[in-house]
């Protein structure tokens, strides 16, 4: 018990990922309302873009943007461990995009649906479908 | 522009061509439909070109992007496998491409322009994934091709939407857990180029991490996904049957065969033979899963009455193929595997052809379209039952010679399971293809082959000839594969098999 | 069905506790992650491309081929949602519609965002330009640049906005970004080196280092025009049901 | 190495010589003269072409050609050996005169889709000489299948239920068993062996367990099942709704033949007669297609279907060449060889006449032929002769085969073998010779039939009397078969 505790805390980012995507993962298998799907979707989406960029952080740094970029300072030593892992924000822009785009388009499958059986109930659609 | 850069032209010219076609192709058909060709025969060229460098020296291509030395920077790695796959991808999406006009414009009214665009991403997309070396942007462009896909297969025939939107679903949850599964690797190793993570993690305290393990084991069930692996293939059949044929043409042959590719690629480029079948003990167990997914395909492709939807199940069973023999963990299996790959494709693309083909003349999808098809369209009923010989496995289309290599493989490790549910499929599989053509064949049921006989009315040529080259490649392929195996599969065979 | 998410669920959600097993602890300034690529990137991007702003250095130029796709993902789903929702030739006319009319316009409203709108515009061309320097680029401009059209189209009504900013525009401009991307890109190509190597740029006078950095510049705008036209043209299709009349 | 006599891709040619006639054939569909000419053509040209290499053959010789590499250690090759040119030689000789045949019968019946039938059957003679010049399990294997699938538009060429359903049997028995039973068993053996060609050892390691080779064995023995053993036969009565042409040539010769030609390759080539013959897995061979022989034979005697008695009698002369082959005994294997071309020639007397019988009157009961001697002399009396050929009764051919499946039986020990070729002769006679009693000798008011000469066409009538001369020439006259078994034999 007395490691359990420094366990779960040393790694909590990792945990609230964890619940956020484990919340996302049952709405899109067992929400009824699809828009609901579409909602815990997104929640997954998410959940896993702050695991990626949580991990880039490192104790006392700061953004990944070079102080005294410019001028003459500008070949000056950088010391790695002040700034934050670039590398995974870099990937999660991509990620989010890529989120965006596809909610963007579940959305406009979703209108679509509601226009052909006037319903984004799942158990409604699947009735109409097999009429 | 030298010889180097050809790598990248498979990619970059239907890439440029989606938005050339967006940007001109909306004034004419015919304007869309020829930038639609010029981009898919460069595209082809370019990757045959590729695959002759690769046969010439037998030496991965390694292209970088940007000119960033990798691990830094992205590369693209071609060898002998994924030559051989863009070759088929560019392929089968320059027959498509050349076979899709007659059909799209009586399925898609209007903005024939915009379908031909994401018909470009969709082929990017694909070719993409296929070239990468990079774990990350292989999850990039996986969305371009969902993304694409999921409109093509929306604006299919009569209510596609509820079959996307259930794609959609299902395909974002294995891209998800391909990109956590990424992320798990990317935590312990600090690095996203595939070969680089292959370096990395054969050091003895990753091959024993629980956290690549785990890594491993959601990226292969995002994959999966993906891939509609049994028991996570309930999105397939009814997606791919509502499409529209043109979509279904190109999406059926590629998307599962490159999701295949993807498996073997992460499973001996990125992990090893060790730890693919040492430290996960399951690859037993997963060829019975394999097993039971070609049964099941197979069963469930007995049970159709609808042309389309039949051959989506029996996709559903080609994939079990395609797994179990990646899984055998010998070599015949994943030769096996690697050839079905390709035979495969063409003859699932043959057959959609035809069918499309007869539902275009027909307007009928279910059996009943078969009638007296023999006497209709003869060409399209000869590529017809050409790619049920294919996928029954008779001698000497391809089809036949890749489950020689997946049976020996079964055979060699002793998977008698395995083996009997390849045998068992071929079996179903004949029964359901001579079927067909017996109604094919017969014509009606009542009559008796001497009353008035129906009109030929064949699709037209630009549908044909496509569809010829295809059943012609079913036996030309099968005639050399012995070439085949010799000079690209037996290089694909991981060292340490 | 209820029964089995919750099923899976937990199965996965019991896989990722036992993955969590041999992780670094959180910030761990040595954990592989941050120990092997990205002190290479601290490093030498300020060297090698003029950009302080590290992750836009990655962003655009050592993974430059990744966001190039990324560009195209949202190309992609602009012309998915419009080849959905539009159709040139309407069938049948909509359903009930659950909208209210607007009654009027809204002085306070569009006063207020008339004020608004050059302010962000230019907000989202400094956002875009001192990407190199502070957070910021062309993603962010982008995003930044559709949302005052948005916020136009929402204060007057969807035909105005469109009438000044045509659907037709929107797909060029989304295009056209895109083509900026892959153009540099391909431009590289044509002057003998790899696919998206800034370096080759330095025909135009620029030192090396400088080339990266414009190549760079010249891709975040690429990035910003798609970004720009795909999130109004999502709006616009979205809001109206993808016939254009009316927004929200 | 001596100079060859011909050309080395002969073989290759020979197979492919019908198959080029195909869109000669098919192009020509509005010609019928030119068509059946492109028929002939093909025949004799394929007819030459294996009489060529037949000499260098005889001399004792045997010759491979390697078309191309199909698999890595398995090739598409073609060996010409004695056995080999014995089937081919058989097989295309009878093309020709079934060509003539099938005109007259075709012609006479105004049958439809005559060019598919003759397409079909160009490609069916493909296979089945390429099954003939096979140099390895896999080639037998491919040209197996087309053969199968070639035949099916032949069965169903009627096209109506009954040929429906008859086809659908056919596939469904000659497909399930290929693909379920010889293709696991072929892929064992090469897993186990690492090799496919036919050598007289066998390929099998002498240390080869035994219920592992007795598996393999009756899958294979199974899975040609165009052999028709029983339980597997009952294909071949369903296929009789083919045209006569197709029953004469295919289920007399080419297709049930190629079975045979199968196991008995499968038998001396890849397990070796003395691997059989020292693990006594003969013995098992030997029950099984005794079995077949007698009930076979007893099930024929209750046929009224002249078409369908004879096909039962085919079902138990097949039997005889692999019970001749499972005797393990140098004479048994030299006389099951030498039966399938004596039995080729009389089985196929008979279905001619039985399709002439059909063509000038329609009849195909056994009941309803009484006293049709009278109205179709020549006929008739080609048929007696065809009867004594396969019951085995001088002066016709059959007499020889069985001769030394006798003598192979009494050189293996095996004496219940002989009561078994023994019993079925009497059967055989039982159920062919009241025919032909009854056709000539009636009274007169049993007779169905005036005394009025009235035979089929002579397109019919040729060939089929042709057809029994030869078996009459081939009691004195045994000698260049009787040669190519003896070496096919010695070859070991």
């Amino acid at each position: 018990m007395a490691d359990f505790l420094p366990y779960i805390v040393a790694k909590y980012n990792y945990w609230a990922a964890l619940v956020l995507l484990l919340i996302g993962l049952y709405g899109m298998i067992a929400k009824n309302n699809l828009l609901k799907k579409v909602i815990a979707m997104s929640i997954f989406q998410s959940a896993i873009i702050l695991f990626y960029v949580s991990m880039g952080d490192k104790k006392g740094s700061t953004i990944p943007i070079l102080l005294h970029g410019h001028g003459e300072h500008g070949a000056l030593a950088i010391d790695p461990s002040q700034y934050a892992n670039p590398l995974p924000h870099v990937l999660m822009l991509t990620a989010i995009v890529v989120g965006v785009s596809t909610l963007g388009v579940a959305l406009a499958v979703l209108q679509k649906i509601h226009r052909v059986h006037g319903t984004i109930e799942e158990d409604e659609i699947l009735e109409s479908i097999e009429e | 522009m030298t010889a180097a850069q050809f790598p990248i032209l498979i990619l970059i010219i239907p890439l440029l061509a989606a938005f050339a076609i967006s940007l001109f192709g909306g004034r004419r058909d015919k304007l869309a439909y020829g930038l639609l060709l010029a981009a898919m025969s460069g595209s082809f060229y370019a990757a045959l070109q590729t695959l002759l460098l690769v046969l010439e020296t037998n030496i991965p291509i390694h292209y970088r992007l940007g000119g960033w030395a990798p691990p830094y920077g992205i590369e693209l790695v071609i060898d002998h496998l994924n030559a051989m796959v863009l070759c088929l991808v560019s392929g089968c999406a320059l027959l498509t491409a050349i076979y899709s006009l007659p059909t799209v414009r009586a399925e898609i009214p209007d903005r024939i322009h915009h379908y031909y665009t994401l018909y470009c991403l969709l082929v990017t997309g694909l070719a993409g994934m296929v070239a990468t070396g990079d774990a990350f942007n292989l999850y990039v462009l996986l969305e371009i091709s969902a993304l694409s896909s999921y409109a093509m297969l929306a604006r299919g025939r009569g209510n596609a939407y509820y079959a996307t939107f259930k794609y959609i679903i299902m395909g974002t949850i294995g891209a998800c857990f391909y990109l956590l599964g990424v992320g798990y690797l990317y935590i312990k190793t600090g690095t996203l180029n595939m070969a680089d993570l292959f370096r990395l993690l054969a050091e003895e305290e990753m091959q024993q991490s629980i956290t690549i393990r785990i890594g491993f084991i959601l990226i292969m069930i995002g994959i999966w996904i993906k891939m509609a692996f049994f028991p996570l293939h309930g999105w397939l059949p009814n997606a791919y049957t509502r499409a529209s044929t043109t979509t279904s043409c190109l999406i059926a042959p590629l998307m599962t065969k490159v999701s295949v590719y993807i498996m073997l690629r992460l499973m001996f480029s990125v992990f090893s033979v060790e730890f693919v079948y040492g430290v996960i003990p399951w690859h037993e167990q997963i060829v019975w899963l394999a097993s039971l997914a070609i049964v099941a395909g197979s069963i469930s492709a007995l049970a159709q009455r609808n042309l389309k939807k039949m051959l989506t199940y029996i996709i559903v069973a080609e994939v079990g193929y395609m797994v179990g023999g990646a899984w055998l963990a010998n070599e015949s299996g994943l030769a096996g595997t690697v050839y079905h790959i390709l035979s495969d494709a063409l003859m699932t693309l043959a057959l959609f052809m035809a069918v499309g083909a007869i539902i275009h003349k027909t307007g009928k999808s279910s059996f009943a379209a078969m009638e007296g098809i023999f006497r209709k369209m003869p060409v399209t009923s000869a590529v017809f039952v050409l790619g049920g010989f294919a996928i029954i496995g008779i001698p000497p289309t391809c089809g036949f010679f890749s489950k020689w290599y997946l049976i020996r493989g079964g055979i060699e490790t002793g998977q008698w399971l395995f083996v009997g549910a390849l045998l068992f499929s071929s079996l179903i599989n004949a029964i359901i293809f001579f079927r067909l053509i017996e109604r094919a064949y017969f014509g009606d049921l009542s009559g008796h082959g001497h009353g008035p006989l129906p009109e030929r009315d064949e699709a037209p040529a630009v549908m044909l000839v496509p569809m010829v080259v295809t059943a012609a490649a079913l036996v030309i392929i099968g005639l050399y594969t012995s070439e085949i195996i010799g000079r690209i599969v037996l290089w694909t065979i991981p060292a340490g098999l | 069905m209820k029964k089995i998410a919750l099923l899976i669920t937990l199965a996965v959600g019991a896989l990722l506790i036992l993955a969590a097993e041999d992780f670094p602890r959180w910030g761990d300034a040595h954990a592989p992650a941050n120990d092997y690529l990205s002190p290479y990137y601290i490093e030498k991007s300020l060297e090698e491309t003029a950009v302080p702003n590290i992750v836009t250095a990655v962003l655009a130029d050592y993974r430059g081929y990744d966001t190039m796709f990324e560009t195209t993902v949202i190309f992609c789903a602009g012309i998915t949602v419009l080849t959905l929702l539009r159709r040139t030739q309407r069938k049948a006319p909509k359903a009930v519609r659950p909208r209210p009319a607007r009654q009027g316009a809204d002085v306070i409203l569009q006063s207020a965002s008339r004020l608004l709108v050059p302010v962000m515009q230019i907000f989202a061309l400094y956002v875009l330009a001192l990407g190199h320097h502070s957070p910021g680029g062309g993603f962010q401009a982008g995003v930044i640049l559709g949302a005052s059209f948005i916020l136009l189209a929402l204060s007057y009504d969807l035909k105005t906005m469109l009438a000044r900013l045509s659907e037709n525009t929107l797909l060029r401009l989304s295009a056209l970004g895109v083509i900026i991307y892959a153009g540099i890109g391909a431009l590289c190509l044509l002057l003998g080196d790899n696919f998206l190597a800034y370096a080759a740029l330095k025909v135009f006078g620029f030192s090396e280092v400088m080339a990266h950095s414009h190549g760079i510049l010249g891709v975040e705008l690429g990035v910003a025009v798609t970004v720009m036209a795909i999130m109004f043209s999502l709006y616009v299709d979205l809001a109206s049901g993808g016939d254009l009349d009316e927004g929200l | 190495m001596e100079q060859l006599p011909f050309l080395p891709a002969t073989p290759a040619l020979a197979i492919l010589v019908s198959l080029l006639a195909v869109p000669c054939i098919y192009l020509s569909d509005q010609r019928p003269n030119l068509r059946e000419g492109w028929t002939f053509a093909a025949a004799f040209a394929k007819f030459f072409l294996i009489l060529s290499m037949a000499e260098w053959i005889l001399a004792g010789n045997t010759h491979t050609y390697e078309l191309c590499r199909i698999l890595p250690g398995v090739s598409l090759s073609f060996t010409v050996d004695g056995f080999g040119m014995l089937f081919a030689l058989v097989a295309s000789s009878l093309w020709i005169v079934t060509t003539i045949y099938s005109i007259g019968y075709m012609r006479g019946l105004n049958e439809h889709a005559q060019t598919r039938f003759f397409i079909c059957f160009a490609v069916a003679l493909s296979a089945t000489i390429g099954v003939a010049f096979a140099g390895n399990l896999l080639t037998l294997y491919i040209f197996y299948e087309i053969l199968s699938l070639s035949t099916y538009p032949l069965v169903t060429h009627h096209q109506d239920e009954e040929a429906r359903s008859g086809g659908r049997k056919y596939l469904t028995y000659l497909l399930s068993t290929s693909i379920g039973l010889a293709l696991p068993a072929m892929l064992i053996t090469y897993t186990l062996t690492g090799s496919l060609e036919f050598t007289s050892m066998g390929v099998f390691p002498a240390d080869t367990a035994k219920p592992l080779l007795t598996i393999l064995l009756l899958m294979f023995m199974f899975g040609f099942a165009k052999a028709g053993l029983m339980p597997l036969h009952s294909w071949l009565p369903g296929a009789m709704v083919a045209p006569t042409p197709v029953s004469a040539l295919l289920h007399a010769v080419a297709v049930v033949k190629v079975g045979v030609f199968s196991i008995v390759r499968v038998l001396t080539g890849i397990f070796g007669i003395d691997l059989l013959a020292a693990t006594s897995l003969n013995t098992l061979i030997c029950v099984i297609a005794a079995f077949s022989v007698l009930v076979s034979s007893l099930i024929a005697l209750s046929q009224d279907n002249l078409k369908r008695r004879l096909a039962f009698s085919t079902i138990g002369q097949l039997s005889y060449i692999i019970l001749g082959a499972g005797l393990a005994s140098r004479l048994g294997v030299q006389g099951s060889m030498l039966h399938i071309a004596m039995h080729a020639f009389g089985k196929i007397t008979l279905f001619f006449c039985a399709g002439a019988i059909f063509v000038a009157t329609g009849k195909k009961y056994i009941s309803e032929m009484v006293g049709i001697g009278r109205r179709m002399p020549v006929t008739m009396f080609a048929f007696f002769v065809g009867s004594l050929s396969v019951i085995g009764l001088p002066p016709a051919g059959g007499l020889i085969s069985k001769w030394f499946l006798v003598l192979g039986a009494m050189e293996a020990e095996m004496f219940w073998v002989l009561m078994v070729y023994l019993a079925s002769s009497f059967l055989n006679a039982a159920y062919f010779l009241p025919i032909v009693y009854r056709a000539f000798f009636c009274s007169e008011e049993e007779a169905q039939f005036e005394r009025k000469v009235a035979e089929a066409p002579l397109w019919c009538v040729v060939p089929l009397v042709l057809t029994a001369a030869v078996s009459v020439l081939f009691f004195f006259h045994p000698q260049p078969f009787f040669d190519l078994a003896v070496m096919a034999v010695q070859g070991r």
